[in-house]
């Protein structure tokens, strides 16, 4: 019974630490390469998450052989789900890597936060909002949005 | 089995750790690809092969491909020179 | 009945012949989305008409449930998709006539929105919202300006992690109940989903979900891409998107997680949205910005009205929302033209008096103004609050009826300035609204008087609604039939 | 701030996540849906690789779904990396070893890209894989021939048509009566080559849909609108 349980906690360990590792990775890195990977970790556990959720002990896999009967055989479901979630993820990535390679010719930088500076006065400018009031007292998004109060509560 | 499970699991969380903190992008992509491949060894330990031939094509094979080539597009791909970004990053 | 899946299936199928047959013939390109949708449309009015009101299910691949995965139909789930099709089609972007890839973008989150109110499996709500997710990534980085593709990638990698959340916490749900199909786990939530793994579940499908509801730590989003994408692409999913993923929550809410915390949890979310999301759209200086943030109060007030418990709070909540649903993308369609800051604005309500009286119409419902409908669901809203004996739920009254003073005050603030007398440089610049945007604002104007004339059907409709809703019993014999034995 | 609190936030979830699973029975998954499927599956879908039944037939709407977004990403990123009048990137020929071995392995590639797609109501694989593999097969000549125009129309006819037949076979299901994406034809005998009904045809769709979108995503990546 302990070998079993401990089984368990050294694939769920293994499960969560790539979500946790991968989301540190997404709120810590400020290089947006850096945050795209991460993404890809912590997919990878919720992932791993799930195989684990059908997982049957000294099970087989669900395909028919002789002499191996459906009781035996661990869940086909969330196999199938996974399929499904590994796939999603990579078009994703390559999305996100593609908006990354024209955010970097727009902006020369791959820095989240220079990025982000530069995007919000170019949003400013565009509303034709900048100059007047800028300079000596910020714009009202940058003190109480929740741009702000949701990077607290993030973190 | 359950020896090979928790090596697995070690090297795996290694190589996700050294994807964070790398600050060479080619090393952190091959270690997103050791991360990969160790998952998709797990998942045929635990009687998943679609997925493990899934992950091992997509995740190993596929998406090191697609960083790859972004990482050329992005001109990260030099080694020795950190761009300022990974000096600023590396001195926080 | 089994019909309705043409209402995911045909959108896709345009989708996916578009970008290849707007190439060989052009005419193909700009006919083929708006006919396709008006198609969908009048599928789901027929079958509608034929429910007569009852819910039904159908079973995709003709497996039964749970095994297969099912689509429910009750009037909740026909409403949201007649609005998808129809909305989509009111506010068809311009750049889809120029683009076919745009169309198909549209066509893509069309077929995925209808699937998610529809969908009665977990997992393949997680599908359609990822499906609605990445193709409304494409429709905002359509501008291609720099900021619109910065704000794009924000939006990508907040979306993942709301992504990673949703699906450990589906994870979390399969490996205790073994089951996806929600109305085998509304049978199994009393037993399984009762308790610290059910909550936690909750909360990560609510974090994952909440990114497209505009919940609010997970709103980062919203006034970067609502600032850059067209406006028309933030109507949509400001209007329509956000009140997809918040019906999706709670119908999981009332479903599988039966748990009153869960409800604390809304309120304090909600209330954290209207606080901060009114403040910052006083604090804004351009129009889209200001809907931006006002956006995110008006779903925390949402969020609010769903998390009154029982069938008085599904009943406010759904007023809310369906009010939301509809002055929202008004609003961002004036948007089109008076696009930017408020001083260059001054004046251009004398130029365009019909977008100035809309203006005033929307702002006035949102404000709660009776007799507008916007004014009974916030009084509903109000009352069930003040109703719970609970100090929290007082509270949040409270921070409505704050919020509503700051909402007032920058709405007449921005209708006043539309009226200023400007100076005459910026007079001569000052844009003026033509049919074709002012059009869709229009319709849905007549829509929301149309709402205030019939306010008592309309209500009692809304009503025998929210009853389908709270039904959990109704839900699980209408999928899984009476009595018959389950897995 | 945020390098400080952001571990501290993941380390707490994951603790939180492991009490959570610390509660779990261990080694046994419920089993509840999936048991059932494992044990009507064969007689109903006439696959031998139970999860392919499930990914074709419990579960068809996912994995139309799911190309749907393949689809939409590939579409995206076409959209976002495409410039006007963008010039090549100017690229070192290959040496003759990549262009041979290209050359040798461009149609092994093909011949198990499809030997996995059409066994996969057998064995292990099917569409993903061996529409990945099939992407690896297009994409080795770009790598080996830089100047390669890439027929972006050719693929996206492809990836149109396939989509197309997808859901096209889904509703002749539903206009014969049946539900949609209701698996067509019978099931045969599991086990054999030549069952299964239309899973297998689906299968061979979604492999070329997969293979076209991932070979356009590739494509796109290596050369559209490239700087210099």
């Amino acid at each position: 019974m302990s070998m079993v349980f401990d089984l368990q906690w050294i694939l769920y360990t293994g499960a969560i630490g790539l979500i946790a590792i991968g989301l540190v990775g997404i709120i810590w890195s400020r290089h947006l390469f850096r945050i795209i990977l991460s993404l890809a970790i912590a997919e990878a556990g919720a992932n791993l998450m799930l195989v684990i959720a059908g997982y049957r002990l000294h099970g087989h896999a669900p395909i028919m052989v002789a002499g191996v009967w459906p009781e035996q055989m661990v869940d086909p479901v969330p196999q199938a789900m996974v399929l499904t979630a590994i796939v999603i993820g990579v078009g994703i990535q390559a999305l996100a890597l593609s908006l990354a390679i024209r955010v970097k010719e727009a902006y020369h930088s791959l820095d989240i936060d220079e990025i982000r500076a530069a995007m919000q006065a170019d949003i400013d400018a565009q509303a034709g909002v900048t100059g007047d009031l800028s300079q000596e007292e910020p714009s009202g998004r940058e003190v109480i949005g929740p741009t702000v109060a949701a990077e607290e509560g993030r973190s | 089995m359950i020896w090979i499970t928790g090596l697995l699991v070690v090297v795996m969380l290694l190589a996700a750790l050294a994807v964070i903190f790398f600050n060479n992008h080619v090393a952190a992509v091959a270690a997103a690809s050791v991360v990969s491949l160790a998952l998709s060894v797990l998942f045929l330990l635990l009687k998943a092969p679609d997925v493990a031939m899934t992950e091992a094509a997509v995740g190993a094979g596929l998406s090191s491909l697609i960083l790859a080539l972004a990482l050329r597009r992005l001109g990260l791909t030099q080694t020795g020179a950190a761009s300022a970004t990974d000096e600023r990053e590396k001195n926080r | 009945m089994n019909l309705i899946a043409l209402v995911v299936a045909l959108p896709l199928l345009g989708a996916f012949l578009l970008p290849v047959g707007a190439r060989s013939v052009g005419w193909v390109g700009r006919l083929l989305g708006p006919a396709l949708l008006l198609l969908t449309s009048l599928v789901v009015i027929v079958l509608w008409r034929d429910s007569g009101g009852v819910p039904s299910h159908i079973e995709l691949g003709g497996f039964q449930p749970p095994l297969g995965i099912t689509f429910y139909l009750d009037q909740l789930a026909l409403v949201f998709a007649l609005a998808t099709s129809l909305l989509a089609l009111l506010l068809w972007p311009h750049a889809a006539w120029r683009d076919a890839r745009v169309a198909a973008l549209m066509l893509l989150m069309v077929s995925a929105a209808s699937g998610m109110a529809l969908s009665g499996d977990l997992f393949n709500l997680y599908v359609f919202y990822e499906l609605v997710s990445v193709a409304s990534f494409g429709l905002v980085a359509a501008p291609k300006t720099g900021a619109a593709l910065a704000a794009t990638l924000r939006y990508v990698i907040i979306s993942g992690m709301g992504t990673v959340m949703a699906l450990t916490g589906i994870a979390l749900i399969y490996t205790q109940t073994g089951t996806l199909n929600l109305a085998h786990l509304t049978l199994l939530s009393a037993t399984t989903l009762d308790n610290t793994l059910g909550l936690t579940a909750f909360v990560l499908i609510l974090l994952g979900i909440g990114v497209k509801a505009e919940l609010f730590p997970v709103n980062i989003w919203v006034p970067e891409v609502y600032a850059t994408a067209s406006q028309r692409v933030s109507a949509l999913l400001a209007g329509l998107i956000s009140k997809l993923a918040i019906i999706v929550i709670i119908r999981l809410l009332v479903l599988l997680f039966p748990q009153p915390e869960a409800l604390t949890l809304l309120l304090v979310i909600g209330a954290l949205g209207v606080l901060l999301g009114e403040l910052a759209a006083w604090h804004a200086k351009d129009f889209e910005r200001m809907l931006a943030f006002s956006s995110i109060g008006q779903l925390g007030l949402v969020l609010m009205a769903f998390s009154i418990p029982g069938q008085a709070g599904l009943f406010a909540g759904l007023a809310v929302a369906m009010h939301h649903l509809i002055v929202k993308p008004a609003l961002f369609v004036l948007a089109e033209r008076w696009s930017g800051g408020f001083a260059g604005l001054a004046g251009a309500g004398w130029k365009s008096p019909w977008a100035a009286g809309l203006f005033i119409l929307f702002a006035l419902s949102l404000i709660g103004v009776p007799p507008l409908p916007g004014f009974w669901a916030k009084l509903m809203t109000l009352l069930g609050l003040l109703g719970q004996d609970n100090w929290i739920y007082w509270t949040g009254a409270g921070i409505i009826l704050l919020a509503t003073v700051f909402e007032a005050n920058y709405l007449f603030r921005f209708g006043l300035g539309l009226f200023k007398a400007g100076s005459e440089s910026r007079s001569a610049k000052v844009p003026v609204h033509d049919a074709g945007s002012l059009g869709p604002s229009l319709i849905l104007g007549a829509v929301l008087l149309i709402a205030t004339v019939m306010i008592t059907p309309v209500g009692n409709w809304l009503a025998g609604v929210a009853d389908q809703l709270a039904d959990r019993e109704l839900y699980v014999t209408t999928v899984l039939g009476a009595g018959r034995e389950l897995p | 701030m945020r390098n400080l609190t952001s571990p501290l936030f993941a380390a707490g979830l994951a603790f939180f996540l492991l009490v959570v699973v610390a509660e779990f029975e261990p080694g046994a998954a419920p089993m509840v849906v999936g048991q059932a499927i494992l044990q009507e599956a064969p007689e109903t879908t006439g696959t031998a690789n139970i999860v392919t039944a499930v990914v074709l037939g419990y579960r068809g709407i996912d994995t139309l779904g799911e190309i749907a977004i393949l689809f939409t990403a590939s579409l995206v990123a076409g959209l976002v990396l495409e410039r006007r009048g963008g010039k090549r990137q100017a690229q070192a020929p290959a040496g003759n070893v990549l262009r041979i071995s290209t050359q040798l392995l461009f149609p092994l590639m093909l011949v198990i890209g499809f030997y996995i797609i059409l066994h996969g109501h057998l064995t292990p694989g099917g569409g993903f894989q061996g529409g990945v593999i099939l992407a690896a097969a297009f994409f080795l000549p770009l790598l080996a021939r830089p100047g390669i125009q890439v027929r972006h129309f050719g693929l996206a006819v492809t990836e149109g048509l396939a989509g197309s037949a997808f859901i096209v076979i889904g509703l002749i299901a539903l206009f014969q009566g049946g539900a949609f994406l209701q698996p067509l034809f019978g099931t045969g005998s599991p086990g054999q080559l030549l069952s299964a009904g239309s899973l297998p045809i689906l299968y061979l769709v979604l492999g070329l849909k997969v293979g076209a979108e991932l070979a356009g995503l590739l494509a796109h990546l290596v050369y559209e609108g490239s700087e210099t």
